[in-house]
């Protein structure tokens, strides 16, 4: 038998006015179980939480039904009264008697009528509740970091300096990602380099930071607070503790091998750093590329080696280490636009892709700095387009959100480094940010020609072989345009990486339906996930440029912190447990769960749920054909029970 | 007393019978006969081997309400489910079954715990056996030759009734028999010539061939102990068993019941229902431990608690060789082959 | 029609040869009962036992109910019939047994009789199939040319009722049930021990044998078996009181295969349907 | 006096029964027929729900969830689609009136959604009159 105490808010006349809730506290007064129900102006106020906490001692109560507004409003509230008063929280239920009911009808006898059948529900539900524990488990302090782009490294560098331990994993053999590449940043025209190596180099520096360039992670086991990480470091076939940069196997290396790090416009050593500044400055051997691994013979670099740290004989290996939180900020690739044959990306050598660009520009890029296009000239006149693959319904409907910033930064570039006319051929222009729009009038100062209007196709001009037709409709004057031009740019979508479905899977996130991976709110909680404790950051989540993507990394890092900074953490208690007595071992709990949480003994036959993983969704329970799992706080018996006190009058 | 009707005129005494009382009699249903009560006379059929269950439904019924009562109200004001017993006439029951109650009363009333529902209703009931129709060889499931039961015994029943020709042949049995007899006044006197093929029927009915071996009880008793431990005999002998509860439902001698409460909207009903022997939660203890977890152990339980542990205790077989729980056993499993396994082992 | 006589001696000289080898200590197959008519399901064990081995048309059994009993043999050797075969894919899907412990001696049958009425099983009231779709060994011709019904033909006269018949029929027929538990126990998918009804926490329904615990008994079993159901029929043949449960079942099983491009028990790569679902799964079967 | 149906609502927490509160904050009007469970996922609803709701006597069992794709815990309505549509075939093979069963997505933001289809779906059930079938009433009647 339990002693259930009643408590029905009239929430002003909020309630009252559509509920007759004094009848309602007295229908209450005789529901079995039920030794005290009482009606009180506004239940959440301190008065009546003192009310609520003097009658579960008064009167002995083991159970507490609250009448008032809906959970999700003061269920919080009302746990921590029923708790200060001594009962565990969870034996607390809220009949949602406002938004469910008073809110919705202005019919008081139906109102009272339908409050009256929700609270027997919760007396019979009430009746069945146990209290239930939070689990406290140990907090490893360390924090992974996955990616090594300017996201990664603000995050990895803010965790740093509060004294945590960060593992930064990067695929590539340096960090710096694609912020890297690029020579100005917009709006301001800093030299990217200048105030990104700073960071790197603190990066290679910091004490308390890991890095693990050219590894990918490979597994992930456990959960917030506790998670086994595996990692594979990539054969690099050079020791990098005996390397000491002196890079004289580059110079005599023979291979050639496209640098991907100046998106192709030129090749590279097989052996190779990326870049000048790359960090860590430490070669790799590049298989694809690489005489000896290709023919069986040469090995120069070995010989050239004083060091000795040439290593042919090198194996991809593991690592393991355990972290209490992870931060996900792989970045982003560029659409592959030559799909889109309209353009002719790859068809005509004079059509380029933005990043391409970047590194035309860059004083460490292929050309030094100077714009010269794949032929060697300079280029007389060039079009740059907008939104090509993005805004648009057939390839990606999202808006990339920088690239009218940059493509306005490249008309400076060009504006400045060539005598070229620049036409900008966009849909429009959006320019929301900080010192943005003053960017943007800043360009239209400068003489670059703005054509509102997306560019359709890019042709061979019939007149002058060399040259390019961009068409377009001009939407302003609704005019067709045709523009002999000598260099296209694209400004193509910002999409995920190209392997986002595997980094899904390995950290049990959601992606939206371009792969972008899910916040947990929208809006409350862009950075977290619903794996609990890894959280994202950067274009990972989706497009967005360097000032927020900052700002997320360091937002990310301090969520970290939050999860890091205990030693202990407490676990939600409404979790699902496996009764293992009548488990039949149909394991169909194994092959539904999102989280990975049942997991079958074979040695017992039976299922088992690691509770730390798990996240009270409740679909084991009703996959489990045996009613053997118990979904905590919403078992079979408690939802079978509310059901029949719903439908018993 | 001897009495006589035309079959054709079985549905006169069927309206007769159902003036005076419950009439319940085998009525065909999809899968076979079953004793249930005749709501119009038409409805007599005297054309069926044997029901699928067994009578014993009449007097243990599967589900039985003891009381109700509401969940909010003290235990003394729970209501005791009025009996509501009624004259009841079982009409059509063959010997083996009517046997069996004999052996139900041991457990119901004789041990001396007298149980009132079995009791008030085996004693308002008048029970008219039936003979098997001895032009008709026994089905093969039957046994119940072996039993000591003849297929035209009189025993157990208050009133017996034999075919003849045309006619149905009623002879009282029992002062109950005669009274009821007495009263139905569409009866014909029988012939002496009646009398004589009634006596002979019987009889004859003693040599009507079933399956039949020579079963002391006192020796399957000891021979069943000593081979309870044989794992490997009962393992064979329960390798195809389902573990189903058929074989105990139809059984006209298994009596096992488990007492449940159902409740509903705050009101509740206690009752008891018939369980089984051969379901794994039959033996399961609060505790979480079972004691009968293997199909063989339960198999093993039901043979031995019907052709030792009964005889042990009450010196006779708990079995009257219906043959239902062979008939129905949807993997075949025979309990006649099986004593005679454990005979031979 | 089957060579049953053959397939037998083919299933005592394959059981012969596997129990020989030691390699696999359990034959499952059939033997007599205590008639010619009623054959019972057998576990051979020894070479002794292999004699013991019949096959005839009565042999419905659906073997895989089996195959759960022994823990510790190393390998089963399981005679199956299309039906059985389903099962066992079924199974191993499910990890109640691995392929690589199992020697599937797969039996093509036709003209397999239920010996309480006589009548032949033909391919309407089974999955539609006549061989196995997963063996080792076959014991017999493959089955070509028999005429195939669609299993789900018996289904016209029950799709065509208006729902108030529909509903006067399957109350009529499962107000019948005495709750033996015999169709679960038949079946080789049901091997939840306890099952759901027998639990009291929670308590499903009552225990007794009346129409809402019937309901709640079936309705809930229908859709355990949902997209599991091989439409062997055993439930049905071990039925005391003739509840044609497996027209349900097959209902059940057809609207899985529509909804989901699916029947169950026919690949080994496939997953059960129920604990499984594609993004692109439409609402409009919720319609 | 007109025939008033029981409605029991089972809604998701993330999706529809914040949803369901939005309505009421909108202070948008509809029947009070529907009595609501919380769960936390439509996934966590088990096929005999919906089998025991019709015998406690409900008219018309209305199940809410998240959006596909848009599932809190990622999956979860991707199965419970599957299984419901399963539930529902079930009734209707039965001969229960298929229509007393739906399932509706509606998302937190669709408090609009969530008052239209519970004033349908009531009238929708007021149309089809008392839900007898799997009505438990043998117990009820003998007390």
């Amino acid at each position: 038998m339990s002693r259930i105490g009643v408590f029905v808010c009239h929430c002003g006349h909020n309630i009252s006015q559509t509920v007759r809730v004094s009848e309602l506290a007295h229908f209450a007064a005789g529901l079995p179980d039920v030794v005290v129900a009482k009606d009180y102006r506004f239940m959440c106020s301190t008065p009546g939480q003192d009310m609520i906490a003097n009658d579960i001692r008064e009167h002995r109560l083991d159970r507490v039904i609250v009448t008032a507004c809906s959970p999700l409003m003061h269920e919080h509230t009302f746990r921590k009264v029923i708790e200060k008063a001594g009962l565990n929280q969870y034996l607390l239920t809220i009949v949602n008697i406002r938004e469910q009911v008073s809110w919705v009808t202005d019919d008081i006898e139906e109102g009272t009528a339908k409050a009256k059948a929700l609270l027997n529900g919760a007396v019979y539900r009430a009746r069945l509740l146990a209290p239930l524990s939070s689990r406290v488990i140990d907090v490893n302090s360390d924090v992974m970091v996955v990616g090594g782009g300017i996201a990664g490294i603000q995050a990895a560098l803010e965790l740093a300096n509060t004294g945590k331990k960060v593992y930064l994993v990067e695929k590539n053999s340096t960090i710096g990602g694609h912020m890297a590449q690029f020579d100005k940043t917009f709006p301001t025209l800093d030299c990217s380099a200048c105030i990104l190596t700073p960071k790197m180099d603190a990066v290679l520096q910091h004490p308390n930071i890991t890095l693990l360039t050219y590894c990918e992670v490979s597994e992930v086991k456990g959960y917030v607070g506790n998670f086994d990480i595996t990692v594979r470091q990539k054969a690099r076939y050079v020791n990098h503790d005996k390397c000491n940069a002196c890079l004289a196997c580059t110079e005599k290396c023979p291979g050639k091998g496209i640098s991907g790090w100046d998106e192709g416009l030129i090749k590279r050593k097989a052996i190779h750093i990326p870049f000048p500044q790359a960090v860590p400055q430490r070669p790799v051997i590049d298989r694809d590329s690489c005489t000896y691994f290709l023919k069986g013979k040469c090995r120069l670099c070995e010989k050239v080696c004083e060091q000795k740290a040439i290593d042919f004989e090198q194996h991809d290996s593991f690592l393991n280490f355990k972290v209490g939180a992870v931060i996900v900020a792989t970045g982003y690739d560029l659409m592959d636009t030559r799909p889109l044959i309209q353009y002719g990306y790859g068809k005509y050598p004079g059509v380029y892709h933005a990043l391409e660009v970047e590194r035309l520009f860059n004083s460490a890029g292929p050309t030094s700095g100077k714009v010269t296009m794949r032929d060697g000239k300079e280029p007389q006149a060039i079009a740059i387009l907008h939104c090509v693959g993005s805004r648009d319904k057939n390839n990606y409907e999202h808006c990339s959100r920088v690239c009218c910033m940059y493509s306005l930064k490249f008309a400076h570039l060009f504006r400045e480094k060539t005598s070229a006319d620049v036409y900008q051929l966009y849909i429009d222009i959006r320019a929301a940010g900080k010192g943005y729009e003053e960017f943007y009038n800043r360009i239209i100062e400068e003489d670059v020609k703005f054509i509102r209007g997306k560019g359709t196709r890019v042709a061979p001009s019939a007149d002058e072989p060399q040259r390019l037709i961009v068409e377009a409709e001009d939407t302003i004057t609704g005019k067709f345009v045709r523009l002999p031009v000598d260099m296209v740019v694209l400004s193509p979508a910002m999409v995920p990486r190209s392997d986002y479905k595997e980094i899904a899977r390995l950290f049990n996130l959601s992606t939206d339906k371009n792969g972008f991976f899910m916040e947990r709110h929208p809006k409350l909680a862009p950075l977290a996930t619903m794996s609990e404790g890894i959280f994202i950051a950067g274009v990972c989540q989706s497009p967005k440029d360097i000032p927020d993507t900052v700002a997320q990394a360091n937002g990310a890092a301090a969520e970290a912190l939050t999860i890091v900074s205990r030693q202990k953490m407490e676990l939600e208690a409404t979790t699902a447990m496996v009764n293992p007595a009548s488990c039949c071992g149909c394991q169909n709990c194994v092959r539904v769960c999102p989280y990975g949480a049942p997991f079958f003994n074979e040695q017992k036959g039976v299922s088992e749920i690691n509770e730390a993983l798990c996240k009270g969704c409740g679909l084991c329970a009703s996959v489990c054909p045996s009613s053997a799992i118990i979904a905590r706080h919403f078992t079979n018996e408690q939802v079978l029970a509310e059901m029949e006190g719903l439908m018993e009058f | 007393m001897l009495k006589k009707i035309s079959i054709k005129k079985i549905n006169d005494l069927a309206a007769a019978l159902m003036e005076k009382g419950t009439l319940l009699a085998p009525v065909k249903e999809a899968a076979g006969h079953n004793f249930a009560e005749i709501k119009d006379p038409q409805q007599l059929d005297l054309d069926y081997y044997n029901t699928i269950v067994s009578p014993k439904t009449v007097f243990l019924p599967q589900k039985e309400d003891f009381v109700r009562y509401e969940t909010a109200k003290p235990v003394a004001e729970a209501q005791p489910v009025a009996l509501n017993i009624k004259a009841t006439f079982l009409f059509g029951v063959r010997p083996c079954d009517a046997k069996s109650f004999q052996i139900m009363d041991i457990h119901f009333h004789a041990s001396g715990i007298i149980d009132p529902y079995w009791q008030q209703r085996r004693d308002a009931t008048v029970i008219f056996g039936s003979a098997f129709d001895l032009d008709i060889p026994a089905q093969d499931a039957d046994f119940y030759q072996t039993l000591g039961i003849g297929a035209a015994d009189p025993e157990g029943s208050d009133v017996f009734m034999v075919k003849k020709g045309e006619d149905l042949l009623m002879k009282a049995i029992t002062p109950q028999g005669e009274e009821i007899l007495a009263r139905l006044a569409m009866l014909g006197e029988g012939k002496p010539a009646d009398k004589k093929y009634f006596e002979e029927y019987i009889k004859k009915g003693s040599q009507h061939q079933t399956r039949n071996m020579c079963l002391d009880p006192q020796v399957i008793a000891k021979k069943l102990e000593d081979i309870f431990h044989s794992g490997e005999f009962w393992q064979a002998q329960s390798a195809a068993c389902l573990s189903c509860g058929i074989c105990t439902f139809v059984c006209p001698t298994c009596y096992c019941f488990d007492i449940c409460d159902d409740t509903l909207f705050s009101r509740g009903v206690r009752r008891r229902v018939w369980d089984a022997c051969m379901f794994t939660d039959f033996t399961l203890e609060a505790s979480g431990h079972n004691p009968r977890t293997h199909v063989y152990q339960r198999l093993r339980q039901k043979v031995c608690h019907k052709y030792s542990f009964h005889v042990r205790k009450y010196g006779v077989i708990s079995c009257v060789g219906c043959g239902r729980c062979t008939r129905y056993c949807p993997v075949n499993i025979d309990i006649y082959s099986i004593i005679q396994d454990a005979m031979k082992a | 029609m089957t060579d049953f006589k053959q397939i037998e001696n083919n299933l005592k000289k394959e059981a012969k040869k596997l129990l020989e080898s030691a390699e696999v200590p359990v034959v499952l197959a059939y033997t007599r009962g205590y008639d010619e008519k009623h054959p019972m399901p057998f576990a051979a064990k020894s070479v002794a036992d292999v004699e013991k081995i019949v096959f005839n048309e009565y042999c419905n059994f659906n073997m895989a109910r089996y195959i759960m009993r022994f823990p510790d043999a190393a390998k089963i050797a399981i005679a199956a019939k299309a039906a059985d075969s389903r099962a066992l894919v079924v199974l191993i899907q499910e990890e109640k047994v691995r392929r690589e412990d199992l020697v599937i001696l797969g039996i093509p049958a036709s003209g397999m009789k239920d010996p309480k009425t006589d009548q032949l099983i033909d391919s309407r009231t089974t999955g539609g199939l006549y061989n196995p779709v997963e063996y080792d060994i076959l014991l017999g011709e493959e089955i070509r040319g028999q005429k195939t019904v669609s299993p789900y033909a018996v289904l016209a006269d029950y799709e065509a009722m208006d729902k108030e018949a529909r509903w006067a029929f399957w109350k009529g027929q499962l107000d019948k049930c005495i709750r033996c538990y015999a169709c679960r126990k038949a079946c080789p998918m049901c091997y939840c021990d306890p099952c759901f009804i027998d639990q009291n926490k929670p308590r499903w329904a009552d225990k007794a044998p009346q129409s809402p615990g019937n309901m709640m008994y079936h309705l809930t079993r229908f859709h355990h078996l949902a997209g599991r159901c091989i439409d062997c029929g055993e439930c049905s043949r071990a039925c005391p009181v003739g509840i044609p449960l497996y027209l349900f079942h097959k209902k059940v099983a057809k609207e899985c295969e529509e909804m989901f491009g699916q029947a169950a028990g026919m690949k080994l790569e496939d997953k059960p349907v129920l604990v499984d679902f594609r993004v692109e799964d439409s609402d409009q079967i919720l319609k | 006096m007109s025939f008033e149906p029981k409605i029991l609502g089972i809604a998701c927490n993330w999706c529809t029964y914040t949803g369901a509160d939005l309505a009421g904050t909108t202070r948008l009007h509809y029947p009070q027929n529907l009595r609501v469970v919380r769960v936390m996922c439509s996934s966590r609803i088990n096929p005999s729900f919906i089998f025991r709701a019709f015998q406690l006597g409900a008219d018309g069992v209305l199940v809410g969830g998240c959006h596909p794709g848009d599932c809190h815990y990622n999956t979860g309505n991707l199965y419970a689609r599957r299984r419901l549509a399963v539930t529902k075939k079930i009734l209707e093979f039965a001969g229960l009136e298929p229509e007393r069963f739906r399932v509706e997505w509606i998302s937190a933001s669709e408090g609009n959604k969530f008052a239209q289809v519970v004033t349908e779906f009531t009238a929708q059930i007021k149309e089809l009159g008392p839900q007898q079938k799997l009505k438990i009433d043998e117990l009820l009647e003998k007390i």
